[in-house]
């Protein structure tokens, strides 16, 4: 297995699949000639010319809705929103055409679209640069969310999403782009469903995903280390639809959770899965699922102040301690 | 600002040519349009019956525009494209008037298996790829179709067929640019039927002539008398052998007007009936059946007979169809969100 | 107190609003000569000209950021977008804009807008015509979201809107215009914060907003007079910032809840309330709350796949008892 | 399509005028352009030593752009928004430099008290309105902003700068087509460096010339060298008649550079040194300072002087007090997100 890097993986998925079948396509703002922000489609204009490898003009709502046009008739595009801040602009297409199109047309057509973008706070880019939307597309129906928390997902759910018939929405993270790790060398497929055990363990579940998979992997060294309590590490790279029965299965071992998510609480990934808690093991429950949120703040630009509103390990520790009364120390 | 309650000729607008199309041809075209006019009128009727639920937007009075433009085009093989006002440019692909109407009526033989409805015809086995309520979403889609078609190498083109007061969305202005600088094979015909729901289109609009807005975007374009069916075919074969010889985009407006209100919950209040009469006397199917009868070439009687056997069709046939059709059921709900057994979701593994 | 409609009594709260303030103005597609589609502007184009009662082309993203952009300045503008399902093509406008730029210019400037649209399922109107957003809203921090349940607080929430510093998401529905209620005959501002117990009871607190509320006191009445469960129903018409005391207080007098909700499940208000009992009221719960929510599709056309779409009272009944074992019959 | 690297006279540019600003005037926009461009080069610096972080977008090039408008027009008193790339504009406007480089190091003492950064100035007082970091955000809300003007009856104008690829984005005809039927008091510039980041122009823009697409919309247009500030302003002068005059929207093209890469992480790899070089000789500083030498109304050593005394208050006064000034206090993290008591949320009850 090779180490590698996760806008590496992302690249090869890229390119394994534009090499399987011409009628891939990537697509977005400066992803040709340029190479991409995060360098996903890196030498890939070179490779598969500028009718593979487009670069659009800033129309992403446009853009979005060519790539869906093109789908409708056998093209898999792959489409990046160099961030997930501008995605709303392309909502409209994503949400009013690509999601619905199968059901309204009665299952003739379909958009077998993935849009990649990240989306989370970074380094200080600013309330218009660091909020995330993956709350938002996990509410529409007709819609796949997945979001890769290591290089390993990042490339097999990639694939898969090219492969699958649903639209797919990827949500990556700029912080994780020189996220080193394994990927298999033999080609391989993310599921689309479910989620990972990324730690197991007996005493309470930490439920995170993307890039809040790793300040629970912190937290539970830090809760084994400094206060005797094993962590189960959930990653729900999944998040619609999200994998009920992997979440019942450990709280049922655990009898805790805490959710833990980069974006502000109301309705999050930390609302839905605690009220999949509610509904698939509240009375497995020995006391209230917690919740490790942002602050209810657009992100500010100021470094101490960015840094206070988003989770870190620490709080999720915290978070935990509130949940073994007796271990507050 | 006075926008014409009649046509009038504009700098820019194709000449109406009478010998491309036979009498034969012109005979059809006239049947396939009295046929669109009772089929939109009948579904006024069931409307009101409330057999038709939900936004009902009827073409009456507009029908030279679909008709012409694709019997210039090869409907079928061709890719097209609407918003709401969807049902003719359905038909005149080749849809079955009986699954149109059935999906009016919700049933599952209908065009989308009732799940659509007037606003959402879908049939993509003849390559009409639907009906969309959100005004400007097909702008891109068309694009998005053509590129397609450059990538597989087709003779097909993409018709995007969208009303006037579309044009002010932001998807306008992005999809052409974008169709010119990949020089995709999409035509993009705007049916001016001067008004978007009650607002006229000085209110609304810039620039009033808006085959000129393609000039923003280096498309060629053109504009035809959408009430005259063989200027509009005359006018869109240019346009069609522009877009399918690989020049790139093309922009086509047609004159028109709606008879009816914009949907059915539209008491057309914003318009005055003297507009309305004028428009009225250039009603495209009257056009075409006076001039076949000039020419000698049709009777009233013929016209009458016609008529009649058509409004029968549509009853005994097309309605019937609908009436009797099952509705889809109750447990099939979930049916058609995603994909079904689909190996990827489960990493391959079939 | 004179009985109205709820049209009639947001076209009064824009009327008085529009004679208070020289500087309000309405804005949107056929609210001006035509009047609007629901009424809602009707006749007040003749009474204040086009300067203020203004048709605007379809252009949601743009109108709304010169909305905005007025409201910079001065301007209360009232934005209406005639279904919310084409509001997502303004999201970016009403969240990138509106909801950030009091946080990122440092409480310099501020957008009083209202933005007010109905969301939710007609008469068969179709998937791309029936959809909510109301989820959406609630999540973007900076961003106000109420939504009325009858005429008296569709009255004094649009005139609490209208003179508020923040911009304020007003979520109607096409299906409550013509709903008749009293609405007093002075000058009334409703809070845009809190919630109003619709009806009080002991044995269950209903949570419900918007017409979810009607089907909550529908579903009370049957509960009452065939099982003898005295529901309490919550009227959450603050979505956003949602009453977090109001919620507790009712759910530790009755000790189980029940939200009901028009959209589908996932990332929705219901799972934020769940979330919230979870987080103000788990000790008090004696069973898990659950939510009453839209099955998880596209809206179909089809009248009888419509209606098995959306919740009605009847599936609060079932929920409810389904908290109650003993009384299921 | 072969985009000039050199600046080329374009039909539809206006001529230059050299009689319009007096000497004194000239040498104060020459010492403005002179601190713009050593104001932008020390965030350079400082963001190298990480003093400044997140993204950071330089004027370096441009300064005759927002010069040469904003001269022609009343800073402080018309509105100004723009981009990411808004120190500039905002010191133009009457921003204090002091407080626009303690924005960048993220302190309280700041345009926007730290929250905003290098992409979200802010200077309401001076009627400086914001930089937005949505490409194309700021089409609309100029928009806006003009729209109350007009209702409030003032003379201000509202001014809008942003670049070429910005065009290409909905709200950029959206904007235009209301600014035109609502004829409201707002200018349009572009600055037109060729490149949306690494994307040339031709490779996302059907048309080049930018002013052209103002056509579209009805709206005049006018383009000037925007390396040479003289003719931003004559050009500025008349497009800021216009507007202020009543007559609705302008929209001015100014053709341009910018020498740095697009932000801080950009390679410039997308473009050729040649192609630089070219564009560096045509630099807006150096040209208003060769006039003013051959027209002996400046020598060098001045010239010298002033840049020593510049870089002095530079370092001396605007970034000591950014280095100096204190951060916000992280229990005012939850500040400014909604407004503080508000009597409506409560139901008007003070
Ligand atoms: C994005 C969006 N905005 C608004 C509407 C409401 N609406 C439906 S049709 C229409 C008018 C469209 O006019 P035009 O494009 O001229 O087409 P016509 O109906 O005249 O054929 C409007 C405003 C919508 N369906 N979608
Ligand atoms: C909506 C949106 N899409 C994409 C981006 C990323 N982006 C930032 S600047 C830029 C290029 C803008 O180019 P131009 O308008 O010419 O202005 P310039 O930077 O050249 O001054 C892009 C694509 C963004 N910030 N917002
Ligand atoms: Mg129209
Ligand atoms: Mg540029």
């Amino acid at each position: 297995m090779a180490q590698m890097m996760y806008w590496e993986a992302i690249r090869r998925a890229h390119d394994e699949e534009l090499a399987h079948d011409p009628l891939v396509i990537a697509m977005g703002e400066d992803i040709g000639v340029a190479g991409g922000t995060y360098k996903a489609t890196q030498g890939l204009y070179e490779k598969y010319g500028p009718e593979r490898i487009i670069d659009t003009p800033i129309s992403e709502n446009g853009y979005t809705g060519i790539g869906i046009g093109a789908s409708f008739v056998g093209v898999k595009p792959i489409i990046e929103i160099m961030s997930v801040n501008f995605a709303w602009l392309a909502t409209d297409q994503i949400v009013n055409t690509a999601a619905k199109v199968r059901y309204m047309s009665g299952g003739q057509l379909t958009a077998p679209i993935v849009i990649r973008s990240p989306g989370g706070t970074a380094h200080q880019l600013g309330a218009q640069h660091s909020a995330r939307m993956e709350k938002v597309f996990m509410g529409i129906a007709g819609l796949r969310v997945v979001t890769p928390s290591n290089p390993r997902q990042a490339y097999g759910l990639l694939k898969s999403a090219v492969r699958c018939e649903d639209p797919v929405f990827i949500n990556e993270h700029e912080l994780m782009y020189n996220l080193k790790g394994e990927v298999p060398d033999e080609e391989y497929f993310h599921p689309l469903e479910g989620s990972e055990v990324a730690r197991p363990g007996r005493d309470v579940t930490l439920l995170g995903y993307n890039i809040s998979v790793h300040w629970c992997l912190q937290a539970a060294e830090i809760l084994a280390r400094e206060h005797g309590i094993e962590a189960e590490v959930l990653d729900l790279y999944a998040l619609s639809p999200l994998d009920r029965a992997g979440i019942r299965a450990s709280v049922a071992r655990t009898h805790k959770a805490v959710v833990v998510e980069e974006a502000e609480a109301p309705v999050g990934v930390g609302a839905e899965v605690m009220a999949v808690l509610n509904e698939e093991c509240f009375f497995d429950l020995d006391a209230p699922p917690r919740r490790v949120s942002a602050a209810n703040v657009p992100i500010p630009y100021n470094h101490a102040l960015e840094k206070a509103a988003i989770p870190n390990a620490r709080d999720v520790v915290a978070a935990v301690l509130g949940l073994f009364p007796g271990r507050n120390n | 600002m006075n926008v014409m309650p009649g046509y009038v000729r504009e700098e820019g607008m194709s000449e109406q040519s009478t010998s491309l199309l036979s009498v034969t041809d012109k005979k059809r075209l006239l049947r396939e349009m009295l046929y669109a006019r009772r089929f939109e009128e009948r579904c006024y009727e069931a409307y009101v019956e409330r057999k038709i639920g939900g936004f009902l937007h009827l073409y009456s009075g507009q029908e030279a525009c679909a008709h012409g433009v694709l019997e210039a085009a090869r409907p079928g093989f061709d890719y097209v494209i609407t918003g709401y006002r969807d049902h003719i440019h359905a038909i005149k692909c080749g849809a079955d008037p009986r699954e149109v109407m059935a999906e009016l009526y919700g049933k599952e033989t209908g065009s989308s298996r009732g799940r659509g409805g007037s606003m959402h015809i879908f049939d993509v086995k003849h390559r009409f790829m639907g009906g969309y309520a959100l005004v400007g979403g097909p702008f891109p889609l068309a694009a998005g179709i053509a590129k397609g078609i450059k990538m597989k190498g087709g003779e097909e083109i993409s018709i995007c067929f969208l009303g006037d007061a579309a044009n002010n969305q932001g998807t306008f202005h992005e999809s052409l640019n974008m169709a010119k600088i990949w020089n995709l094979p999409v035509l993009y015909v705007c049916e001016n039927n001067l008004y978007g729901i009650g607002t006229r289109i000085d209110r609304s609009t810039a620039v009033l002539e808006q085959y000129k807005r393609a000039a923003a975007y280096d498309i060629p374009a053109g504009q035809a008398d959408g009430q005259d069916v063989e200027a509009v075919y005359a006018a869109a074969v240019q346009a069609v052998e522009h877009v399918r010889s690989g020049n790139g985009p093309y922009f086509l407006e047609l004159k028109t007007y709606r008879y009816r209100g914009h949907s059915m919950s539209d008491s057309n209040a914003y318009r005055s009936k003297d507009e309305e009469r004028e428009w009225l006397k250039r009603d495209p199917i009257q056009i075409l059946r006076n001039r076949l009868i000039d020419a000698n070439a049709l009777t009233l009687d013929e016209f009458k007979a016609m008529d009649r056997e058509i409004l029968d069709q549509i009853e005994n046939d097309v309605v019937k169809f609908a009436e009797e059709s099952p509705e889809p059921a109750v447990e099939d709900l979930e049916k058609y969100v995603l994909a079904e057994n689909d190996p990827y979701v489960h990493g391959g593994r079939q």
